[in-house]
């Protein structure tokens, strides 16, 4: 079947939730897909949960809004609540198991893989780099490609300033990897 | 004796959590006039006439009649208000971008027609709901997402000092700039804002106060550092002060 | 309603004023702008007499949000301008409608685009009928043809306003606005001023806090109040108002409204002096459109022409209302040009060579 | 003999009130709550030397702190 | 035209400032507006970079008339906004249209009406096709629903705005402007920065002066200045720009504009897959509106679903467009929902059941 | 030696009969700005924005390139203009009601922003060109249209002063007042305008004149009691002068 | 014949044009005629002609705005040169003779009047009221009513601190229906 | 020797010329002009009183008003 994927992830404001899919959507194009990314913001700018929702097919992409996705990356609780319902039977949930009880993982009806994001990134010296766990582990469970042109995607995606973290982006979306991968 | 609980919400303010960011000013602001409003006994009579700005909100948090004006024109709509209802208590409550921007007309005009309302301005240099653009109060040299080398007096002009220009209009009231950066100030605001709600309240005429507050998100600066740079680079462009006082004359002159 | 048999000497301006002071308006916001200047002046002197209140705001812009503020008060409230003026009323027309606010407005049509003329014209039909505004909205908008039918529907337009919480445009134009004829005024019984008293700001003692917005934020609010709007707007086609004048035989219909359709009237009568089978349709509420009776009258078979004082603007609506039987031709009156009789028989006498 | 009470789940973790408390007893706790916000805390072996002053509560822009006050006793009372 | 074969992966609001760098487009006028401000932020820090100015504008209206100022000296100009930031330069816009200014203006179409949400809606098409403003004006109104037709009618508005000297619209919405997805950049050639030579002002140096304006009061002036702007419309009808998908053995065309007609092909494509004989035709140019093209599927006996997110607008245009041989039916989106392929499909279904 | 004509039309004014009433100071200040234009050189440079009021017309008067403003908008009109057309010299002329109502926003931010621009203010203290109306700079006590009993500091507030919120600006670089009432003042109104258009010449910013006009239709009064007006009720409340000036310090301070 | 007419007024704009327009109609409806009266101004306000169309009539009146009236009065030479041409064959045109030479009416069309309005108004002791004469004049050329509602209704159309020269318009009103019937 | 040429189409008889006159030679004349207004005028007799000062024309409204200055003579010329 031709390579598709779609994903809404969500999170508090500053969990980074947008950056990651950003940078999903970006290797996605790198690595030769149809990519749509878009945000959905609170009140004009402040407050609440943030969430986006990112497309990747090998086809041209009609809707870049999608209800019922396939795959979700879920930060905080909220976002559970709200978009778990949503995910269609037999997705993929990946839970940043740091801040949300594994016991509201619905999983007889989805895949769910529990990340401790927050403490594994901690591990790594900044708790700020928990959306790169969460990547790296949904990159990881989906396949839909390498974790090299993620990683290979960094320098584009983090504005110049950031560009010293990404050797320890690059060792956050890795440990999100392995995670995964014995999950 | 037993135990006193000696600072706690104004019945005013409604007991929920605001959407505003870690140390943003304006929950300071709302509470101020929330304690007004109280200890005014206004509460009941009063009509807030809400802008479109991070504080849009403010109705949902103040336990008060209120009515959402157009960006700029809450003095318009109050104006209206006023009109509608002269034995009520009206007051906006607007942000820098709102108030000396699009605004500018509506004030000024509000103002000099002597309207008997009161504003409350919050200046925090920035447009804060739409991601910290730049204002008309933005400071010379302040990086903002539409000026992002900093402001310049060449091209953008200077900050505009809306009290001073308020209070050199022959309508207006009572025209002051308080700060939110620390407790004196905030005592202070408070004894500014109680004067310019006394002006509508003894159908005097305008009343405005100028609240210089941080925007720690848009200033990419934390709440401790935001409120260091009130003091450092925003008072000494904005002085604080009593910058017109005709309340015991009777009105406007 | 109690009559008073004595007619007055005024120009629509005039009507308009006298029939929101009979309709007890009580804040009226004003900018001068001809053709319509007389009714902000005579509200000046009116309004305070009448203990209201006349404010001469800076600016249409700040009329509108005057309005909307006094609107929000559930107080009948009142603004007019001509078309520049009533452009920049289009923010604050959307909020009131976002909003569910009673207002009325007044628009005395001049030429157009820009700056124009400040002859009548009928360019802002589009903008009145459709929301010149931003976002799915709908005023009711009421065109008086006459002075006594400014005064009429100024008494209508507040009742209309209450009745359905939304603004209420009144279109007329420079002939309206600065015609001089006799009008005879009345005075309407039952007003009920305090008909707000639901939902309007007035200082929450003893009850609930009230709150006029419309910013909806939370998932499903926005379009949750976008059906409100919808249903409202179904609600509000039960009234509409036209005129038919010699319709019964006519072979063809001329659809006109306002001062053309007051115009038209006397075409038709010319025309049928002449022996021609003509009528006249003449929208009275621009919305909601009269649609219903129109297609009656084109499954009659009747032929239709719409002639308006612009490049074809009603003519949608005709068409839209007939398209499942007949169809509409046009004939426009440019803007610019005073309006005459020969200007609708014209193309009348052409359409029925042609056919 | 005064008290504050903080209410964590009001709390945005800004730090304004560590900032003006005369006896500097307010500080960062390790607690997030469940906006994700590292609450202010004033660990309970400090909470004596609280003065009952109000400048917490006063800077605080979420209404997150309520301040109790005991009046001393007056002399020759009970 | 040079394809630069680099992919860059860009929000709309991006898309459309690259396109206009492209077009060189020399003067912007802003103020912020969610879900535009992606646009004045990167003009501020682009076109000083290329020669160009960027000023911050008090309000909507004074970045409309700045917009004037600048598109009167023949300088390729441009403004964005949203919706209530639209409805305020309305007067500007009329202004323009009425003294044959070439400008580009940008609506992200958010939720109405009033302050609405900051989601995406098509509340907005009557207020961009039929001239929210004042009098007998039309706009050219262009859809794009993907980043590189974003970036492509960008470049294009410019050369129409110059074509006809007449405003442009670019009517997106909150999709399109805050959508990232991969746009191919281009250059356009023969861009002509003097196009105009023969009527812009620059100084009356050996020269007669150059006026532009938009009052006419000598007797006819105004009708001849009408006349001339209807004639211009009758040629801009000639530039339509439409998408056809799926329509030539399809029973049912959905019409759909802008990141609706993006979103309905995905429904398409769906219903294909469920074996239902369904097309999509999604304008691009909103005025002048693909009427013929429209007009030639209905003579087919096709039957037509159009589709908004909003209560019905376009939907007048599509029956006029049909109205002698058939008619559509509709089927709102409402203002303040996401929009998703289900929500096509649904009414899709329900009508092909219906049948 | 022979006769020389020593006063005649600029050749900037074209030589046509102008709309104006009898008495009407716009003639005046017509004249004023075409010899400046002149005696400046800028002529053939020069873009004029015209306003909305009875001056609307100037542009058939002045023999320069010109574009109609929308009624208040012709500083943002003139800030388009300059943006695309740095080297030309622009200016707008506007009314009392154009620019201290409906404009209040537009000229000042436009001054505050320091527009390279020269703003000519034509203060008649009414709408004349709709038939009299009160306007922000309507003196008190004095009737019109739409104050019937003469304008009440109470309920229509103060006569707006346009050039000391100008001068107040820091973008601003000149700001003045004159009167067009006799001949001493006409001489001192070119004075002002010539140092206003000298700024932008110089590229120093924003320069602003004030003229104090008479519209003796609209104040029901003989030309020559009109300009006895202007003495005896005028100047007194708005006082001739320069306000500020800082051009010899290069521009905006 | 039911009674009907319909006149164009025009002068300059300080020749009281609009206030005789205004007078004719205003009697003509306390004369129990159906009436209309409409301004036409320059430039919004200043300067130029100023005219006006009245229509009486028994029945209702359609248009307001008549192109080619069946009677003038024409108070200046701009104005003559714009209408005479407008006014129906055999229509009826009171000419200010004063201000304008009698050589230019078209007295074979039409039916011409010559009424020295300015300087009968004079010789009355007021310039300012040679519109009343020509008011006088029309009135008695038409037949359309008696002078008596005309003069009855100065009073009403005339404001207040006016009234004190009711006499004098009386006389002038007077002084052109002789005119008018000695033609 | 000077003089002033009033061109009367131009004139609307404002008569703000005749307040500015050091001499005060003009004045209204009693001829109306094609738009209806009462010029201004210098009686012939009186011209020679113009000193030439271009007050009247710098009040004039609508440059109705020509100067002309025939300088003086310098002694000794000619
Ligand atoms: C007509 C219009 N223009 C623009 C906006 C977008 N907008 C919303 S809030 C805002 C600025 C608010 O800034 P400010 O008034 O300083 O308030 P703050 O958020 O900083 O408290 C703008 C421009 C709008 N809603 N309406
Ligand atoms: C938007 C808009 N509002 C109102 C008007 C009507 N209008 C034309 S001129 C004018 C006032 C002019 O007064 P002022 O600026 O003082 O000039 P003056 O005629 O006194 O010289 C107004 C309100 C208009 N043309 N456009
Ligand atoms: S963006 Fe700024 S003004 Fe808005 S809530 Fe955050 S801190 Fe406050
Ligand atoms: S009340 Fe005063 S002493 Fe007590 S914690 Fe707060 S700031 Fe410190
Ligand atoms: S000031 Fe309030 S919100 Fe901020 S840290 Fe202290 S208690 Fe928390
Ligand atoms: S109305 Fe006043 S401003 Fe206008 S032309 Fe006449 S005198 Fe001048
Ligand atoms: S130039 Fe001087 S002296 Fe001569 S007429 Fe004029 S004002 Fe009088
Ligand atoms: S000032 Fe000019 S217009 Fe006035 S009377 Fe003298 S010459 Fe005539
Ligand atoms: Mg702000
Ligand atoms: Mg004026």
């Amino acid at each position: 079947m031709a390579r598709y994927l779609d994903a809404i992830i969500a999170g508090f404001g500053g969990q980074g939730v947008m950056l990651i899919g950003n940078l999903l959507a970006y290797a996605g194009m790198k690595d030769g897909l149809n990519v749509t990314y878009i945000p959905v913001y609170g009140p004009e700018m402040r407050g609440g949960t943030a969430n986006c929702t990112v497309v990747l097919s090998e086809e041209e992409i009609g809707s870049p809004i999608i209800h019922s996705p396939v795959s979700l990356i879920i930060m905080n609780r909220p976002s559970l609540d709200k978009f778990q319902p949503r995910l269609k039977d037999g997705g993929l949930n990946i839970i940043n198991s740091s801040l949300i009880d594994m016991d509201l993982a619905d999983a007889n009806r989805v895949k769910c893989i529990a990340v401790p994001c927050n403490e594994i990134a901690d591990k790594l010296g900044n708790t700020r780099m928990a959306n790169m766990v969460a990547l790296g582990a949904y990159i990881q469970a989906t396949g839909i490609m390498e974790l090299q042109p993620v990683i290979d995607s960094l320098k584009d995606v983090l504005s110049e300033r950031y560009h010293k973290l990404i050797p320890a982006n690059t060792e956050a979306l890795n440990a999100g990897a392995e995670v995964a991968a014995k999950a | 004796m037993s135990e006193q609980l000696v600072f706690d919400r104004p019945q005013s303010v409604i007991d929920r959590p605001t959407h505003y960011c870690p140390g943003c000013h304006h929950g300071v602001a709302h509470r101020l006039v929330g304690e007004l409003l109280d200890e005014l006994g206004v509460a009941e009579d009063a009509i807030l006439v809400a802008s479109i700005g991070c504080s849009v909100f403010l109705y949902n948090y103040l336990n008060v009649d209120a009515v959402e004006a157009p960006h700029g024109r809450a003095p318009a709509v109050a104006t209206g208000v006023k009109a509608a209802r002269k034995d009520k208590f009206v007051f906006t409550y607007q942000g820098d971008g709102d108030l000396a921007s699009i605004g500018m007309a509506e004030v000024l005009h509000a103002a000099n027609r002597g309207e008997n309302i009161a504003v409350v301005f919050v200046n925090n240099t920035v447009y804060g709901m739409t991601g910290g653009q730049m204002a008309p109060t933005t400071l010379i040299g302040q990086r903002t997402t539409t000026c992002p080398s900093g402001r310049c007096l060449e091209h953008e002009g200077a900050p505009i000092r809306m009290t001073e220009i308020i209070a050199g209009l022959g309508g207006a009231t009572f025209a002051a700039r308080a700060s939110l950066n620390n407790v004196k100030n905030i005592r202070q605001a408070k004894k500014y804002l109680r004067k310019a709600f006394q002006c509508q309240i003894e159908k005097k005429g305008f009343g405005f106060v100028e609240l210089l507050s941080a925007c720690p998100t848009n200033w990419k600066l934390n709440p401790v550092d935001a409120n260091e740079r009130i003091k450092t680079e925003m008072i000494p462009y904005f002085p604080l002060g009593v910058f017109k006082d005709a309340l015991d004359e009777g009105g406007a002159c | 309603m109690s009559k008073q048999p004595e007619r007055i000497f005024v120009k629509g301006n005039e009507a308009v004023v006298r029939g929101a002071l009979a309709a007890r308006c009580k804040c009226f916001f004003g900018y001068p702008i001809t053709p319509q200047n007389e009714i902000p002046e005579l509200m000046s002197s009116e309004m305070p007499k009448s203990g209201g209140e006349f404010v001469q705001a800076e600016s249409e812009v700040a009329a509108a949000n005057m309005l909307l503020g006094a609107g929000a008060c559930g107080i009948r409230a009142m603004t007019s301008s001509s078309s520049p003026g009533i452009s920049l009323k289009q923010e604050a027309i959307s909020y009131m409608a976002g909003s569910n606010t009673p207002a009325v407005i007044v628009n005395m049509n001049r030429g157009g685009p820009g700056l124009g003329d400040i002859g009548p014209a009928q360019g802002d039909y589009y903008q009145s009928t459709r929301g010149g505004g931003h976002g799915d909205y709908r005023l009711l908008v009421l065109a008086p043809a006459t002075g006594q039918e400014a005064y009429d529907l100024t008494i209508k337009s507040f009742d209309l306003a209450y009745k359905y919480r939304n603004p209420v445009m009144i279109l007329g134009d420079a002939i309206l606005g600065q015609m001089k004829e006799a009008i005879t005024p009345w005075q309407p019984e039952g007003i009920d001023d305090e008909a707000g008293r639901d939902w309007a700001l007035s200082g929450a003692k003893d009850r609930e806090k009230r709150l006029i917005k419309s910013l909806y934020l939370e998932e499903g609010a926005l379009a949750g109040q976008n059906k409100n709007l919808q249903k409202k707007y179904e609600d509000m086609q039960s009234y509409v108002e036209y005129e038919e004048f010699e319709t019964e035989d006519a072979e063809l219909v001329v659809c006109a409204y306002g001062s053309i359709g007051r115009i038209a009237k006397s075409a038709v009568r010319n025309l049928r002096k002449q022996g021609h089978k003509v009528g006249l349709f003449r929208p009275i509420t621009l919305y909601p459109f009269p649609s219903d009776a129109l297609l009656a009258l084109a499954k009659q078979g009747k032929k239709f022409l719409t002639i308006e004082h612009n490049l074809g603007q009603m003519v949608d609506d005709v068409r839209l209302a007939i398209r499942t039987v007949a169809d509409s031709d046009f004939a426009p009156i440019y803007p610019g040009n005073l309006p005459i009789p020969e200007d609708i028989e014209g193309p009348v006498l052409e359409w029925l060579e042609g056919k | 003999m005064s008290r504050i009470v903080i209410q964590e789940d009001r709390c945005k973790g800004c730090l304004l009130c560590t900032t003006v408390c005369p006896t500097q007893i307010i500080a960062q706790s390790d607690r997030f709550n469940q906006s994700g916000y590292k609450v202010a805390e004033v660990p309970a072996e400090d909470m004596e030397k609280c003065t009952g002053c109000t400048s917490c509560a006063l800077i605080c822009p979420d209404l997150a702190i309520k301040v109790y006050r005991t009046p001393k006793k007056k002399k020759g009372d009970e």
